[in-house]
């Protein structure tokens, strides 16, 4: 029972048409709460990396002979907010969506934030009504993540409302466990329980929720601390000391997430050389960046959090060592005297990207005191997601040789395969560094082909082993996604995810 | 026939052969608030031109243990801010950027303004049309308004700033300038040196420019305080002055979450913004009275 | 006698009448000139408008195609051409971060910006006032020097920082007042009670403290002027009491001191932006922060251009107004 | 100072002692007043309408008027400060923009201003303010020679040539003026209202100047002034303006004893009586004088004046000799026998 | 004293402020009623403040006055709140020397008339507006109905100067005082104002005190003649006294300046120099630095007055010199 009234970090009300926008925050409040994908994340557990579950589909499996055929069995009985039912038909038509721009229901809006979640689809058809086949362009066995993007709003309203996505965004309508009661653009959304959800363990306890967009940190800090709102998205570090003084809850948890410099392997870079790799690792005191972050981090032991299903056992041992840091510098010919010189995008804001500058400050001073002379590029965020498009090797980057990005690392695709694949080189994909290793490729490859999750997940930890013994990136820490919580929020259990269950919150 | 005020022949005034500015500087010696706020800021331009022979603490490193120490901290006398940096040394060099980002696009706009309204002024005419709609134009914007849009489109960086605080605040100088000018330009003193034969040219330089200029520069001194806050809010908005530059406005925005922690340190860079203007604005308004030129 | 008066008022009416026509007409070449200046802050920004809202990860096609939605392929002149023809049908374009018509986001936080103004106003035009008129009549007195030190303080203060001050104290450890906000259920259900309204307070306050400076400033200068006026002597002369003078000095300040305060409504309409961000205030200049940080031009764009166009009209009705009250009008 | 030495520069004499000094014919000049819904023209100031007269070298012509009758704006056209719609200024026989330019025009035409005050740079010493001219002109040692000029005018050098304008007395800043109009050497100088604002007993100072200077440097006044008495004293010849217009011109005795416009007798009777025995009884005109934006047709005066008939209303009266040859000049029908008044030609005033 | 209508004894006005101003020494002046007095002077001698006193409209912070008022047996000086209001407008009213600045701009100038009418009168505002409209006949504003709604900017110079007359008159003052009415305006309205004036004067039969540095205008108006200097009356009489028989070296200047008969071309009778600057309060003769019969003593003390009958007075030690040519 109760209300809960939640102070997000976005600027708007997340698109509520069914493929939500405002990243990572926009998912988890505008689009597992009012829709479903077909294979969810289990969000039910803070303990352990969450894993993929059954969502509207309750089974999938690959054609043993034709590894891009794919048969998916469609949940029963689920009706859409408008009580339509829920059929495999609606699936291809949610794929025509994003995909296919001559029918009717095309949006681009939603297309610009689906279409490329779902690289490996090539085609799919409803078998019958609660069966649905999809063939992939290539054998990929990481086609169940990329569908857990893929949010399934309800054709029936979409006809009700006139086949317009502008009246669909008002009165929504998709299978999730929370109904979008009302909505504001820019100021509130206000959603209430799907009592009739198909998961009875997720119907929420709550009477409403509201969403209220509140950009400004110190401004979510002042809700909260006024009692306007219940919970409130990343505090500022500096504000937490007032709020648990005040008996507010500050809720963290490690999730796939990491905060890193992406490195060039451009011809001519000294990131080539794995000794200035290791070396810039183990130059940073992550301990000490901890107090800036109010303790809200955790040091990056690896490129995936240290709790990763997909950690494995690097033998690079990634920890703060100036000494050996310095004797490998030497070897590779560079000292205090003689410092390497680089040179550094970074940005002053940006989404995920913590407290950019006084973090790149920090690390600024940590690599001096071992030999490394960083100079500093600083661009507007929405420039820099550009230069990160661009690739290393584009001018506009200026000679830069690393990139400060945050990159969301849920799945193999994101957490692994897009940064280092020899086919997604920049400006054509998302290998900012042109780094290529046939090796590594190969390791993607066997990702790609290894339909047998268990199996899949030690390829995922043979890979992660090589990102850190050859100290691909320079690993600096994970976020733990702080939210700050009124004392008489109860029964949130935070996921090691970026998406969260707010069935089982109640207020006291 | 009250017009003229008469004076007895034999010596009317006792400093007789006195100057104008003289005048001036003997009433802004006997104002006292005016010559407290005249301190402050030159204190304040002395201090952050000197800044690096003050034996100050640098600016922009800092450590992250003695981060956000109170005022008074043995060492960092103003404490220290969210990333262990000298606030006093922050300070000291933030004023540096506040009062060029705060000063500079007024005296830009000053000459900039001040010529075209002169011209404008003087001419008449076209040229008066042309200048004084194209400044009706900029008018159409309230001042917040154009500095905002103008940076928020060019983005962040201290040209930026600079460019649009400049673009605010020509039309307004633009326009005094002119209505000053047409003032001067019809009395009886112009068209008895035009009918001595002497060109435009000469005649603005020798008659016009002297008596216009002080009455454009007490405006402009007068926005010169606005300026200060307007640049100071585009830093505390994001789209000014980027870090880790110090500047007050910047730091203030930096500094705002550490108002749970250390609320007087966060203060600080509000306080110096306040005081600065406050006494921009009294030095102005002294200069005016001084000056004695009406509104 | 009276059929004279009559005609007098008619003839009155209709010079006014002339005037605001002729204002009108004035008005429509600058109007034209902020329609440029405000197309133009597209053309000056820098970067691609749609960066910030397609995934990091979206491809160029995928970017071109977006593009090609927003015009933002073609040539500079078609696009202005496209931009003003549209903006004569209420079209603004679309927001790119949100896909919603410029011109509902616009007017609706228009609606929440002139409420907040208005209010504000309220709070700040009859202190102002007050202010004003009691400095500028004990001229030269301790008063006057108070209320000097006052306004000039108001004119001085960072009012962005005032806010935030303003929000520690009252909201976040007095907890009298919510630091952010249009209402408990936001703007939409906005009614004229003490539960909607205590949000106003703090930032109407805040916005006030300015325009309290200047309003007083402007009226201590009036008023004071206007007592020295030999009028004043002449009215003093036939036994007018003072309440009498200065009811003829509030009536002869009346035009100036209203055309001041249409002014500094305009003001606080265009000059809001940094108090609605620090409260959160679904304004036009919260929206107007938000297009900045989003790099939402066609936003900013027409966010802009309203609020232009509404100073503008302000200006007129304030120009108007000045004449309807002043029988001086000027007629040149 | 010897009289040789200031007049060096002075401007030689070229059309011979017959020559008038200033020829104006028909000089006009219409000020447009905006208004209108499209802030266009909307009426015109009609101030000065048709103007002609002559000054002989080295007399001083007075003109006299009511505010607003154009006899600034006549000053100013003559010395090129206001740009002339139609008519000819000749100066000393050259046509100005013909064969005379306007920088010629003004080494020989100079002005002094009603308000001295603000005819004065506040910004700029005496000293320099009566030099500048000079130095624009081109004259050997502007300062020398404002230090003489100052002497002659009755300031010493030594004590008010470092000065500002506010720092001295309206009748020394008047002085200091008309020093002003002399560096250059001129030979006519136009005095607009120059002693208006004067208190009586200086305004005697600077006549009494005046008129030394102009016997001294063999000047050519223009003596603008609405005090009768004034221009009485100074002038040999008074013209009469009305609304733009000329009435009247005569030598000055023949006009103090006879005036043959009925504007100029209404004038000369409104100047109060100094006898306590013998005040005035009646007003000679009622109202106020009208405005010269509509000014009426024909006789722009007949609107007022008790002799008014159908004539003065549609026909504009043109100056001419009251008799064939007279130098007494007066543009009113009452004096035309032709006109068709029905009083044309007889005494009216008796 | 109580024939007198106005009775100021030994006035004294000082300013204080950036610089002292002695404005009025030792002033002392009587008027009967239904008499017409021109205050004669140059700029700066007084005259104005004089009149300011006789209405208490001087700054009461800056201004020092010591003396006696009594005007229509009334003690001007102590009078305060109600009892001054009632007095001015009623008792005695004022015309200003710029019409146009006197007026409020902003009421049309039949409200300025009917409410001082209303506020002395106690009567309504339509009784009050045609009191007005009376008056504006009285003053032979032609077309009074119409005028009486115009702002006083839609009204001409001469216009608005009647406008102020029938102001002041409209609550029948005993006492008139008109500070230089006509100087702003030309000599053909000038005039008609001065002559309507006496005809008004006539009519109500109230005193009059005229200010003016206009002889001319003096003799037009005026019974009586008091001239000024620095603050002081140095000479009294009748107007034909004055001009006749001027005693006083300022007065015979000051004709002599008229230009009224100076034979053209003859150098003028000018008074040489300026008044003084009234810093200090004089303690000899002020006029004595420009008099040319000015002789040691003059600078020494005040000069006694000489009082040759009744109402005339010179405060001169050659009342009885003979007139000098230059
Ligand atoms: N620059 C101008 N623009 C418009 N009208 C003008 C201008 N200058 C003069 N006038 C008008 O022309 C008419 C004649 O003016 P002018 O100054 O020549 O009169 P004047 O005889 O000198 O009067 P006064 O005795 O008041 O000085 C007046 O009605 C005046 O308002
Ligand atoms: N309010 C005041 N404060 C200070 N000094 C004043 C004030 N009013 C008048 N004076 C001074 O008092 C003296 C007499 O002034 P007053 O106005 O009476 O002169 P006036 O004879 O009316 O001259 P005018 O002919 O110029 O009107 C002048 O020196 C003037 O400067
Ligand atoms: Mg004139
Ligand atoms: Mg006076």
């Amino acid at each position: 029972q109760g209300t809960l009234r939640v102070g997000m970090t976005a600027a708007d009300i997340p698109l509520t048409t069914g493929q939500t926008d405002q990243g990572g925050e926009g998912m988890r409040f505008m689009g597992y709460t009012v829709y479903d994908s077909l294979i969810e994340w289990d969000l039910t557990s803070a303990d352990k990396p969450s894993a993929l579950i059954p969502g509207l589909a309750t089974a999938w499996s690959v054609d043993d002979a034709d590894k891009t055929k794919w048969t998916f069995t469609l949940r029963e009985g689920v009706t859409y907010h408008d009580g339509s039912p829920f059929t495999a038909a609606d699936v291809v038509w949610n794929f025509d969506k994003l995909l296919d721009e001559t029918s009717e229901q095309y949006d681009s809006r939603q297309a610009a934030q689906g279409k490329s979640r779902i690289p490996a689809v090539a085609s799919y058809t409803a078998i019958d009504d609660y069966t649905l086949e999809i063939i992939t362009k290539t054998p990929d066995a990481t086609l169940p993540y990329q569908l857990a993007w893929i949010l399934i709003s309800s054709p029936a309203q979409f006809e009700a409302v006139g086949k317009d996505w502008e009246a669909f965004a008002a009165s929504p309508s998709g299978t999730g466990p929370w109904k979008l009661e009302t909505f504001v653009p820019r100021e509130r959304a206000e959603l209430v329980p799907n009592t009739a959800y198909w998961d009875e363990t997720r119907i929420p306890k709550l009477d409403k929720m509201v969403l209220i967009p509140l950009p400004e940190p110190n401004a979510r800090a002042a809700a909260l601390l006024s009692g306007q709102v219940d919970w409130i998205e990343a505090p500022a570090p500096d504000t937490i000391p007032a709020m648990t003084g005040n008996g507010f809850v500050i809720s963290s948890n490690a999730y796939p997430h990491n905060w890193t410099w992406h490195l060039s392997r451009t011809e001519g870079s000294p990131w080539n050389d794995i000794r200035v790799r290791q070396a810039a690792n183990l130059a940073v005191d992550r301990e000490g960046m901890s107090a800036l972050l109010g303790g809200l981090m955790i040091p990056a032991k690896g490129f995936l959090p240290p709790s990763s299903q997909w950690f494995g056992t690097p033998t690079f041992d990634v920890r703060y060592d100036p000494e050996a840091a310095k004797a490998l510098l030497a070897e590779a010919g560079y000292s205090l005297e003689n410092p390497l010189k680089v040179k550094a995008l970074i940005s002053p804001s940006g989404s995920g990207q913590m407290l950019p500058l006084p973090m790149n400050e920090y690390l600024q001073q940590n690599l001096a005191q071992v030999g490394i002379d960083v100079e500093f590029v600083v661009v507007e965020w929405n420039q820099m997601i550009n230069l990160w498009r661009a690739g290393a090797e584009d001018p506009s980057v200026e000679g830069a040789m690393s990139i400060n990005f945050t990159y969301f690392i849920q799945d193999p695709f994101t957490g692994l395969i897009r940064h280092l694949s020899c086919d997604l080189i920049a400006p054509n994909g998302t290998n900012w560094g042109h780094y290529c290793d046939p090796e590594m490729q190969g390791l993607f490859d066997q990702i790609k082909n290894t339909f047998d999750a268990e199996e899949q997940d030690a390829v995922m930890r043979a890979t992660h082993e090589k990102y850190v013994n050859d100290a691909l990136f320079l690993m600096v820490t994970h976020d733990v996604a702080p939210r700050a919580l009124a004392p008489n929020v109860k029964g949130f259990v935070q996921a090691q995810n970026w998406y969260q269950n707010f069935s089982s919150i109640t207020m006291e | 026939m009250a017009l003229i005020e008469t004076h007895g022949l034999e010596d009317p005034i006792s400093e007789a052969g006195k100057g104008y500015w003289s005048g001036v500087g003997s009433r802004l010696i006997r104002d006292p608030v005016t010559m407290i706020c005249l301190g402050v800021i030159l204190l304040l331009i002395l201090s952050a031109v000197f800044a690096p022979y003050l034996g100050l603490a640098d600016p922009y490193t800092g450590s992250m243990i003695k981060r956000l120490a109170p005022i008074g901290t043995e060492g960092h006398i103003l404490g220290t801010d969210e990333q262990g940096r000298d606030m006093l040394a922050r300070l000291i060099y933030g004023g540096r950027l506040t009062l060029f980002i705060g000063l500079m696009p007024v005296v830009l706009a000053f000459f900039i303004g001040g010529a075209l309204g002169i011209v404008a002024g003087y001419l008449g005419g076209w040229v008066n049309t042309v200048i004084m709609r194209t400044v009706d134009v900029f008018f159409a914007f309230p001042s917040v308004l154009l500095a905002i849009a103008i940076s928020g489109a060019l983005g962040a960086g201290i040209l930026n700033s600079l460019v649009s605080l400049t673009i605010v605040f020509i039309p307004p100088i633009t326009r005094v300038a002119e209505a000053v000018t047409s003032g001067v330009r019809s009395l009886d003193y112009i068209d008895a040196a035009r009918a001595s034969g002497a060109n435009a040219l000469t005649v603005i330089r020798v008659h016009v420019i002297g008596n216009v200029l002080s009455p454009i520069f007490v405006y402009a001194t007068s926005l010169t305080s606005v300026c200060m806050i307007l640049a100071a809010g585009l830093s505390f908005l994001g789209i000014g002055v980027r870090p880790p530059e110090p500047e007050w406005g910047l730091m203030l925005n930096t500094l705002r979450s550490a108002i749970y922690i250390n609320p007087w340190l966060s203060a600080l860079p509000g306080l110096m913004i306040f005081i600065t203007s406050l006494c921009l604005n009294l030095l102005s308004d002294g200069v005016r009275s001084a000056m004695n030129v009406k509104d | 006698m009276h059929v004279m008066a009559r005609d007098l008022i008619y003839l009155r009416t209709a010079t006014v009448f002339t005037y605001f026509l002729r204002r009108v007409i004035l008005m429509l070449p600058v109007a034209f000139g902020v329609s440029v200046i405000c197309f133009m802050l597209v053309q000056i920004a820098p970067g691609d408008p749609l960066t910030a809202i397609m995934p990091v990860d979206a491809t160029a096609d995928e970017q071109a195609a977006m593009r090609a939605i927003y015009g933002l392929d073609k040539p500079l002149p078609v696009q202005y051409a496209i931009w003003i023809g549209n903006l004569f049908q209420g079209d603004m374009g679309k927001s790119i971060a949100t896909g919603r018509p410029v011109a509902d986001e616009v007017f609706g936080a228009v609606q929440n910006s002139l409420l907040l103004a208005f209010s504000a106003a309220v709070i700040a035009f009859p202190i102002g006032i007050f202010l004003g008129f009691l400095a500028g009549y004990f001229r030269d007195t301790l008063l006057d020097r108070a209320v000097t030190a006052i306004s000039i303080a108001g004119v001085s203060v960072p009012n962005y920082w005032l806010g935030i001050v303003l929000v520690i104290i009252f909201s976040v450890n007095l907890g009298w007042l919510p630091s952010m906000g249009a209402g408990p259920g936001g703007s939409q259900d906005w009614a004229w009670d003490w539960l909607h309204m205590r949000h106003l307070v703090l930032p109407a306050v805040t916005l006030a403290v300015v325009p309290i400076g200047i309003v007083a400033r402007t009226v201590r200068a009036l008023a004071g002027d206007l007592l020295t006026q030999d009028f004043v002597t002449a009215l003093y002369a036939k036994g007018m009491s003072r309440g009498d003078v200065l009811r003829h000095v509030a009536r002869n300040a009346a035009a100036t001191a209203l055309s001041v305060m249409g002014l500094q409504l305009g003001y606080l309409l265009g000059g809001s932006i940094l108090i609605e961000t620090v409260f959160n205030w679904p304004g036009s200049g919260f929206l107007l922060s938000n297009a900045i940080f989003q790099r939402d031009l066609p936003l900013l764009q027409g966010t802009i251009l309203v609020l232009a166009l509404f100073f503008v009209a302000m200006n007129l009705i304030v120009d108007v107004a000045q004449a309807a009250i002043d029988p001086r009008i000027k007629r040149s | 100072m010897s009289k040789t030495e200031t007049l060096a520069d002075t401007q030689p004499d070229k059309g011979g002692p017959a020559q008038p000094l200033l020829i104006v014919r028909n000089l006009q000049k219409y000020f447009p007043v905006r208004g209108g819904i499209f802030g266009g023209k909307k009426a015109v100031v009609q101030a000065v309408d048709g103007v002609s007269f002559e000054v002989k070298k080295g007399e001083t012509l007075g003109i006299v008027g009511e505010s607003g009758c154009g006899k600034s704006t006549t000053a100013r056209l003559l010395i090129g400060l206001l740009d002339k719609d139609k008519g000819e200024i000749i100066y000393d026989g050259q046509d100005l923009g013909g064969t005379l330019s306007l920088r010629e025009l003004r080494r020989g035409v100079q002005m002094v201003f009603q308000d001295s005050y603000a005819s004065l740079n506040p910004r700029l010493t005496i000293e320099a303010s009566i030099a500048f001219g000079a130095r624009i002109q081109g004259l050997s040692d502007p300062v020398g020679r404002a230090r003489k000029l100052m002497e002659r005018v009755g300031l010493a050098p030594d004590r008010f040539a470092q000065r500002y304008p506010h720092e001295v007395s309206g009748g020394q800043r008047q002085r200091i003026n008309i020093a002003r109009a002399l560096a250059m050497s001129p030979r006519l100088v136009v005095l607009d209202e120059a002693v208006s604002a004067l208190d009586k007993s200086v305004e005697a100072q600077v006549l009494n100047l005046l008129a030394d200077l102009r016997r001294e440097f063999g000047l050519t006044y223009i003596f603008i002034s609405h005090d009768l008495n004034v221009v009485r004293y100074i002038s040999d010849r008074i013209l009469v303006m009305y609304l733009g217009e000329v009435v009247e011109i005569a030598p000055v005795d023949d006009i103090w004893t006879s005036q043959a416009h009925p504007y100029t007798r209404s004038l000369f009777s409104a100047m109060p009586s100094m006898d306590p025995d013998n005040r005035t009884k009646e007003p000679p005109l009622a109202g106020d004088p009208p405005n010269p934006i509509n000014p009426p047709s024909g006789c722009r005066f007949h609107t007022r004046c008790r002799f008014s008939e159908d004539v003065c209303k549609a026909k504009v009266p043109l100056l001419h000799p009251l008799t064939a040859g007279s130098d007494h000049l007066a543009a009113c029908h009452l004096h035309d026998i032709s006109s068709g008044h029905s009083k044309a030609g007889k005494d009216v005033f008796e | 004293m109580t024939e007198n209508l106005v009775d100021i004894r030994n006035l004294n006005v000082r300013f204080s402020g950036a610089r002292t101003v002695h404005a009025i020494n030792d002033l002392t002046l009587t008027l009967k009623q239904g008499e017409t007095m021109a205050l004669l002077g140059e700029s700066g001698s007084g005259k104005s403040v004089t009149l300011k006193t006789l209405l208490r409209l001087l700054p009461p912070k800056r201004s020092h006055i010591d003396g006696n008022i009594v005007v229509n047996g009334v003690d001007v000086l102590t009078l305060s709140g109600k009892k001054l209001q009632a007095y001015r407008g009623e008792e005695v009213s004022m015309v200003f020397q710029e019409p146009g600045l006197a007026l409020d701009p902003v009421y049309t100038v039949g409200d300025q008339i009917a409410e001082s009418v209303m506020r002395h009168k106690g009567v309504r505002k339509d009784e009050a507006l045609s009191t007005a409209l009376d008056m504006l006949r009285r003053v032979r504003i032609p077309s009074p109905e119409r005028r009486l709604h115009n702002y006083p900017h839609e009204l001409s110079g001469g216009m608005l100067q009647r406008v102020m007359i029938a102001l002041a008159l409209a609550c029948r003052p005993r006492l008139l005082l008109a500070d230089e009415p006509t100087t702003a305006l030309d000599a053909t309205v000038q005039i008609q104002i001065l002559l309507l004036l006496r005809d008004l004067q006539k009519e109500f039969g109230m005193g009059v005190i005229f200010v003016t540095h206009d002889i001319g205008v003096a003799v037009e108006v005026s019974e009586r003649i008091a001239v000024m200097y620095a603050g002081q009356i140095v000479e009294e009489g009748t107007t034909r006294e004055i001009i006749k028989d001027p005693r006083h070296p300022y007065t015979r200047g000051l004709l002599a300046a008229n230009l009224h008969d100076a034979a053209r071309g003859a150098r003028l009778n000018a008074i040489p120099g300026a008044p003084p600057p009234l810093d200090t309060r004089p303690d000899a003769c002020s006029f004595a630095p420009r008099c040319p019969l000015a002789e040691p003593q003059c600078l020494a003390a005040l000069p006694p007055v000489h009082s040759p009958n009744d109402r005339r007075r010179v405060a001169c030690i050659h009342p009885n010199a003979p007139i000098l040519a230059e």
